[in-house]
């Protein structure tokens, strides 16, 4: 059995007195497009801030691809290959589009090298402008190339902050409500550019959800939080008819 | 490319050096203005050391009085003790407020907004009066007879290399880092950016320009003491920036020009008046109150800046 | 297409500027005179008493024909009692009107700040009230007409032994002053050598208000003579404060305390306190009331001892360009080198070697709310 | 031994006024999270319009015009404090605009009442006229004064007072409401505006009172002497844990007291020093100050 590319070990994390996620453990496996559901403040979101390392767990261990990185910092996470958007879309406003996909690309050549205008940093320079136009084109936001971040329409902004995840080269993408906010039809285009991007740049993705035929439709296998705990994991038929799930959303109609 | 810039980095000197024979002489051209002009310079390479770190890095300081007074002193300190010559007075200056500006960076730069700005206040405050206690450096005296070696030539140099250097480094990728960890340095981490080292870079980089503006003053006015290094020297020198336009560079330079160049306008305009000449201080420092206040309410991107289109 | 209206804008400025610093300045009909005073900020009383007496003499020179056969005409610049001010200022005296010989500064910590102009300009600069020794260090164009702070303080301190028979002094000085650095000092060497003991110094920075802590230390040592150098904003702050901690011993100063202000702020507590200064309105000699009667009558008010030095200077000045018989620096500046004996409503004036004046100090006493001649000590 | 309590005498009236000042630093900032710099200057102010009416006074030491002098700064301050609020603050912070502006805000204000103040009454220091004539007292061998008395016992009546509004009265609560969480509380119907406006003539009217308090005490004025009690009011707030009344009292006397020792047993010109080195500590190590509540930063 190959080594799960990602494995979450009895995660515990508090805020003052709020346990926000209580012996957290599943694994993830490479390829695998994982969906995370659960009610509003059931930890989904705390869970991403912690496999990125935004917060630092009190108990519990994360592997990435075997390697412990419970106690790396986030960039250096984000190196390894852990790549994530926001709830609530941190874009950097003032930076044209392409800037933004540039970003994920640290720095290729010596900070000087622009100083005395080195081949090195003329070459590099190309390249990353290569990469990042190329990755625009995929998710069709070639045209806003010179606009700034913010001068972009919702639907628009939201692909940017997921190309710009995607431009790290990562191996594991955690999107945190991808759909919020798109239309049903932009919803469903999305998810299929993703199911296109999961095969080209063998990813595996994490996904944080409240649009069930999203969910249902498109995740291989479901996990859902509630109150900082796992109560069910399975595939989507599983968790649909699962009793604890359905009490957890209270007299939401049946799942499918 | 290659071509323009060997022009350049020939051009620019050679013409400095063959203006300042032209400027510096003070039978052809009136010293008061040359004085004005040097002035000028310096403030614009302060301007730019202030915007180098919260135009574009967005970490507010005001501290930049204190690096510009460590500059100050230790080139002083040396060519007036020591009799070292002006070159290595300016690097020593230079290389001991970077050094300030990592010491101090460390730690101050895990603190947010204003958190940092009042603690780079209490670091300015702590080296004025430090200083003031110090009677090696004059004590509140201060240091008196520095060799006259800054020129209209090395002052505009050092303005076109520092222009030269934050410029490149902004309109490449080490710039774009320093913005986006301005725009929201959470995503800039997760986006594998180390903003620990980038920031601590930044404020390093800043207070290099600050020690060679201040090294350049005290060797221009031959007489520094600490209160010209005091808090509303920092606040001067953010409105030199806001004025010009956070985080393009080239503004705060021109707004740094324009700054210096207010007073003189403002005592020519006023000599007519004896009332506003009597107390013309206020006056520059009542109307530079009233921009600040327009700029930030009416034009908040300053002269030069881009507006920030509402998404 | 606004990118370039902004260039345009800068780069017109720019050759505006350069334009204007050109050109030559016209021979003029009169001997215009430059004087740099603090007219504003914390030491203006010192600006503008030394301003009256020197427009009083101005006046009196003018009236009897002005100097070879021109008449004299003065620019005074305010500095606002700060160095950074005055250079800007003095440059402007130097360069733009070009003036022959300056007067001023008053403050020594200003005039030590543009000494070094005038000497690079080879313009003579004469300081009527600067009294720290290194002014006229800085150079051979740099002149007083003051006693310098080594005779004041050792004078001061001679004072307190011998009439006020002090044994243990406390000192208070302004840290920010060369002034009061060197006031206290040269008091503390001539106290000592005098067999006295000087038992506790504490410091303190110009603009401050509260003195307290200070005062509170220097009473533990119980002086019998407290020797505060400053000047007038915060001795008189301090003499209240220190009757206030009901200390007792004698307060002495120097000529900083020379101000009415010393009075309006310290009040009833400044009975009894001692200072030294350069005049007295009081002196008998009939130069001396005549030139108290003419600047009662211009001024209705009693000219102090910034007025009278002032006054002398501007007078002495003339007479050096008479004596010079052209306003050219090396010329002014050696006239003044000799002078001799010159008599001044401050006593007798004889530039020395180091061109400085050597005066008496006229010790005050405050009495009934008014300062009254005590006695004075010749150099 | 005399020496020390003599000492902290002189500290805790620097200490009473420190705390006065500081309060209007603390409120300001729960609710706004912004350094108002500007308050020291309203200290400043509230200190001239008291000279300004006990010059206008005949008889000068009678009771009813010492209370007319403290009245008048205090309304003048309050009235100034309020005019800040509403016409440099308001806008920028409806429009929640980046902290980076209203800061740069706070500091034209500050520039501004400075050189009106330099403007008007010209930079050389003036006399406070003596309304309060300083009678000293001693026990054993410390001496202290009638006016350092008032200063410390008025200091500590109106912080009483003031815990007494924001703890009991219902603007008080609804004060306490908009520091804590003021989206919610304007989604609840709390005047947000309002309780801006009265935080802001509160803290204006203490520092008011603590402006002829120094001016008093001291007695001298200058249109800059608002501008390091200010910032060692500041030290003060954020010493006690920013955000926290009794935290700015306490912070303040700590400082007053602390800069008084030092002064006193190392030397006085290292007073000012002390005064950033607490700040630079407390803001590296102790963030959330002597009582103040943690502030997590949301993600």
């Amino acid at each position: 059995m190959k080594e799960p590319i990602l494995r979450v070990e009895g995660i515990t994390v508090r805020f003052g007195g709020l346990v926000a996620l209580k012996e957290v453990t599943f694994s993830v496996e490479e390829g695998e497009l994982l969906g995370i559901i659960g009610p509003n403040g059931a930890g989904k979101t705390t869970l991403f801030n912690t496999i990125t390392g935004a917060v630092s767990p009190e108990k519990g261990r994360i592997y990435f691809q075997g390697k412990d990185i419970t106690s790396l910092p986030p960039h250096k996470r984000a190196r390894l290959g852990i790549a994530r958007t926001f709830q609530n879309l941190r874009l950097f406003s003032r930076l044209t589009v392409e800037d933004n996909i540039k970003l994920a690309m640290g720095l290729p050549y010596p900070a000087f090298a622009p100083l005395f205008s080195l081949p090195s940093y003329h070459k590099m320079e190309k390249q990353m402008s290569e990469s990042a136009i190329a990755l625009l084109k995929t998710f069709h936001l070639y045209p806003y190339r010179d606009r700034i971040a913010s001068a972009l329409p919702y639907g628009e902004r939201k692909r940017l902050e997921i190309a710009r995840a995607l431009a790290l080269k990562p191996k594991l993408l955690l999107l945190d409500e991808p759909t919020a906010g798109l239309s049903h039809q932009e919803a469903i285009s999305l998810m299929e550019e993703l199911k296109e991007l999961r095969k080209g740049f063998s990813l595996t993705i994490i996904l944080i959800e409240h649009n069930m035929r999203v969910v249902m439709g498109y995740c291989g296998r479901l996990i859902t939080l509630n109150y900082g705990e796992i109560i069910a994991e399975g595939t989507p038929e599983e968790i649909a008819n699962n009793p604890a799930v359905l009490q957890a959303y209270l007299g939401e109609e049946s799942l499918c | 490319m290659r071509a323009k810039n060997i022009i350049l980095v020939i051009g620019i000197p050679f013409s400095l050096w063959l203006i300042n024979h032209f400027i510096s002489n003070p039978s052809i051209f009136s010293p008061y203005i040359l004085q004005i002009i040097v002035l000028m310079g310096i403030n614009a390479i302060l301007a730019v050391s202030w915007d180098f770190i919260s135009g574009v890095t967005g970490q507010f300081s005001i501290g930049q009085a204190g690096f510009m007074a460590i500059g100050a002193y230790s080139s002083a300190f040396l060519t007036l003790k020591y009799k070292v010559p002006f070159l290595p007075a300016i690097l020593f200056a230079l290389i001991l407020s970077a050094i300030a500006g990592f010491i101090v960076g460390i730690p101050t730069l895990r603190l947010r907004g204003d958190y940092l700005a009042i603690a780079t206040l209490g670091f300015g405050e702590i080296v004025r009066v430090a200083i003031l206690n110090m009677p090696s450096l004059g004590g509140a005296t201060g240091l008196k007879g520095i060799p006259i070696y800054s020129s209209f030539f090395s002052v505009y140099l050092a303005l076109a290399i520092t222009l030269w250097f934050c410029l490149a480094l902004l309109k490449s990728q080490p710039g774009r880092i320093l913005l986006s960890i301005r725009e929201d340095e959470i995503a800039s981490q997760m986006m594998g950016i180390d903003v620990v080292k980038y920031k601590v870079f930044a404020f390093t980089f800043s207070a290099a320009l600050a020690g060679l503006a201040g090294a350049l003053y005290a060797h221009w006015t031959s007489l520094v003491h600490p209160d010209s290094f005091s808090f509303m020297k920092s606040i001067e020198i953010i409105l030199m920036g806001v004025l010009g336009g956070m985080g393009t560079i080239y503004g705060p330079a021109v707004g740094g020009m324009l700054i210096t160049l207010l007073p003189e306008g403002l005592r020519l305009l006023l000599e007519q008046n004896p009332l506003l000449y009597q107390n013309k201080d206020f006056v520059r420092m009542l109307f530079f109150a009233i921009l600040l206040l327009f700029f930030i309410i009416l034009r908040p991107q300053g002269i030069f800046g881009k507006r920030e289109a509402k998404g | 297409m606004k990118k370039l209206i902004i260039y345009s804008l800068v780069f017109f400025v720019i050759v505006g500027i350069l334009l204007t610093g050109c050109g030559k300045k016209t021979e003029e009909r009169n001997i215009k005179i430059g004087v740099i005073l603090p007219l504003t900020g914390q030491l203006s009383t010192f600006g503008q008493s030394v301003r009256k007496g020197v427009e009083l003499a101005l006046e009196e020179v003018n009236r009897e024909g002005g100097v070879l056969g021109k008449k004299v005409e003065l620019i005074i610049e305010d500095d606002e009692s700060k160095t950074d001010t005055a250079q800007t200022v003095v440059t402007k005296l130097l360069t733009k009107d070009r003036v022959p010989l300056i007067i001023g500064e008053v403050i020594s910590s200003i005039t030590l700040a543009v000494a070094p102009l005038c000497q690079r300009y080879k313009v003579p600069l004469i300081t009527p009230s600067a009294t720290n020794a290194d002014v006229t260090r800085t150079g051979d164009y740099i002149f007083r007409t003051c006693f310098i702070d080594d005779f004041q303080g050792s004078a001061l301190a001679r004072f307190a032994i011998e009439s006020l028979k002090a044994k243990r002094a406390g000192i208070l000085k302004d840290v920010k002053s060369d002034y009061s650095i060197g006031l206290a000092s040269a008091f503390a060497k001539t106290f000592k050598e005098m067999g006295g003991e000087v038992v506790n110094e504490q410091a303190y920075a110009a603009g401050d208000t509260d003195f307290r802590t200070q005062l509170t230390s220097i009473k533990a040592s119980n002086p019998d003579i407290i020797f505060i150098p400053g000047y007038y904003n915060e001795v008189g702050l301090i003499i209240r404060q220190a009757r206030e901690l009901s200390i007792k011993a004698n307060l002495l100063g120097g000529d900083g305390w020379d101000s009415p202000r010393v009075l309006e702020i310290a009040g009833a507590s400044a009975e009894g306190t001692y200072y030294g200064t350069h005049f007295s309105p009081l002196e008998k000699s009939p130069q001396v009331q005549e030139f108290v009667s003419v600047f009662k009558q211009k001024y209705n008010e009693e000219p102090d001892a910034l007025a009278a030095l002032g006054y002398d200077t501007l007078k002495l000045v003339c007479s050096a360009i008479k004596r010079a018989g052209t306003t050219e620096g090396q010329k002014v500046r050696d006239e003044l080198a000799q002078t001799k004996n010159f008599a001044g409503v401050t006593g007798e004036i004889t530039i020395d070697e180091n061109r400085n004046a050597r005066k008496p100090l006229v010790i005050l006493k405050i009495e009934k709310g008014k300062p009254t001649y005590f006695i004075s000590i010749k150099p | 031994m005399s020496l020390f309590f003599q000492q902290l005498i002189n500290g805790l009236a620097w200490g009473g006024i420190y705390a006065l000042i500081a309060i209007g630093y603390t409120m300001v900032y729960g609710i706004m999270q912004l350094i108002n710099f500007a308050h020291g200057d309203v200290f400043m102010a509230g200190a001239f319009a008291g000279y300004v009416i006990a010059q206008l006074l005949p008889d000068k030491s009678s009771l009813p015009s010492v209370i007319l002098v403290f009245l008048s700064a205090m309304l003048f301050s309050t009235f100034l404090g309020i005019l800040i609020e509403r016409l440099g603050y308001r806008s920028l912070w409806k429009k929640n605009a980046p902290r980076l502006s209203l800061l740069i805000v706070a500091v034209a204000i500050s520039l501004l009442l400075e050189n009106v103040g330099l403007m008007i009454f010209g930079a050389a220091p003036r006399s406070f006229p003596s309304i309060i004539p300083s009678r000293s007292f001693s026990l054993g061998s410390i001496s202290f004064t009638n006016i350092q008395v008032i200063v410390i016992l008025s200091s500590l009546v109106l912080m009483v007072a003031l815990q007494l509004i924001v703890m009991r009265t219902k603007m008080g609560r609804a004060m306490r409401a908009v520091a804590e969480d003021s989206e919610m509380s304007a989604l609840l119907g709390i005047p947000r505006e309002r309780i801006l406006s009265f935080t802001f003539a509160l803290g204006s009217a203490l520092a008011g009172v603590a402006g002829v308090m120094v001016a008093i005490y001291t007695p001298q004025i200058n249109p800059l002497m608002g501008i390091l009690p200010g910032l060692k009011a500041f030290v003060s707030a954020v010493l006690g844990g920013i955000g926290s009344i009794p935290g700015a009292m306490l912070g303040g006397f700590v400082l007053g007291e602390a800069e008084t020792l030092v002064s006193a047993y190392i030397s006085s010109s290292y007073r000012d020093l002390l005064a950033f080195l607490i700040l630079i500590f407390v803001l590296l190590f102790l963030p959330s100050g002597l009582l103040g509540k943690g502030v997590a930063e949301k993600l």
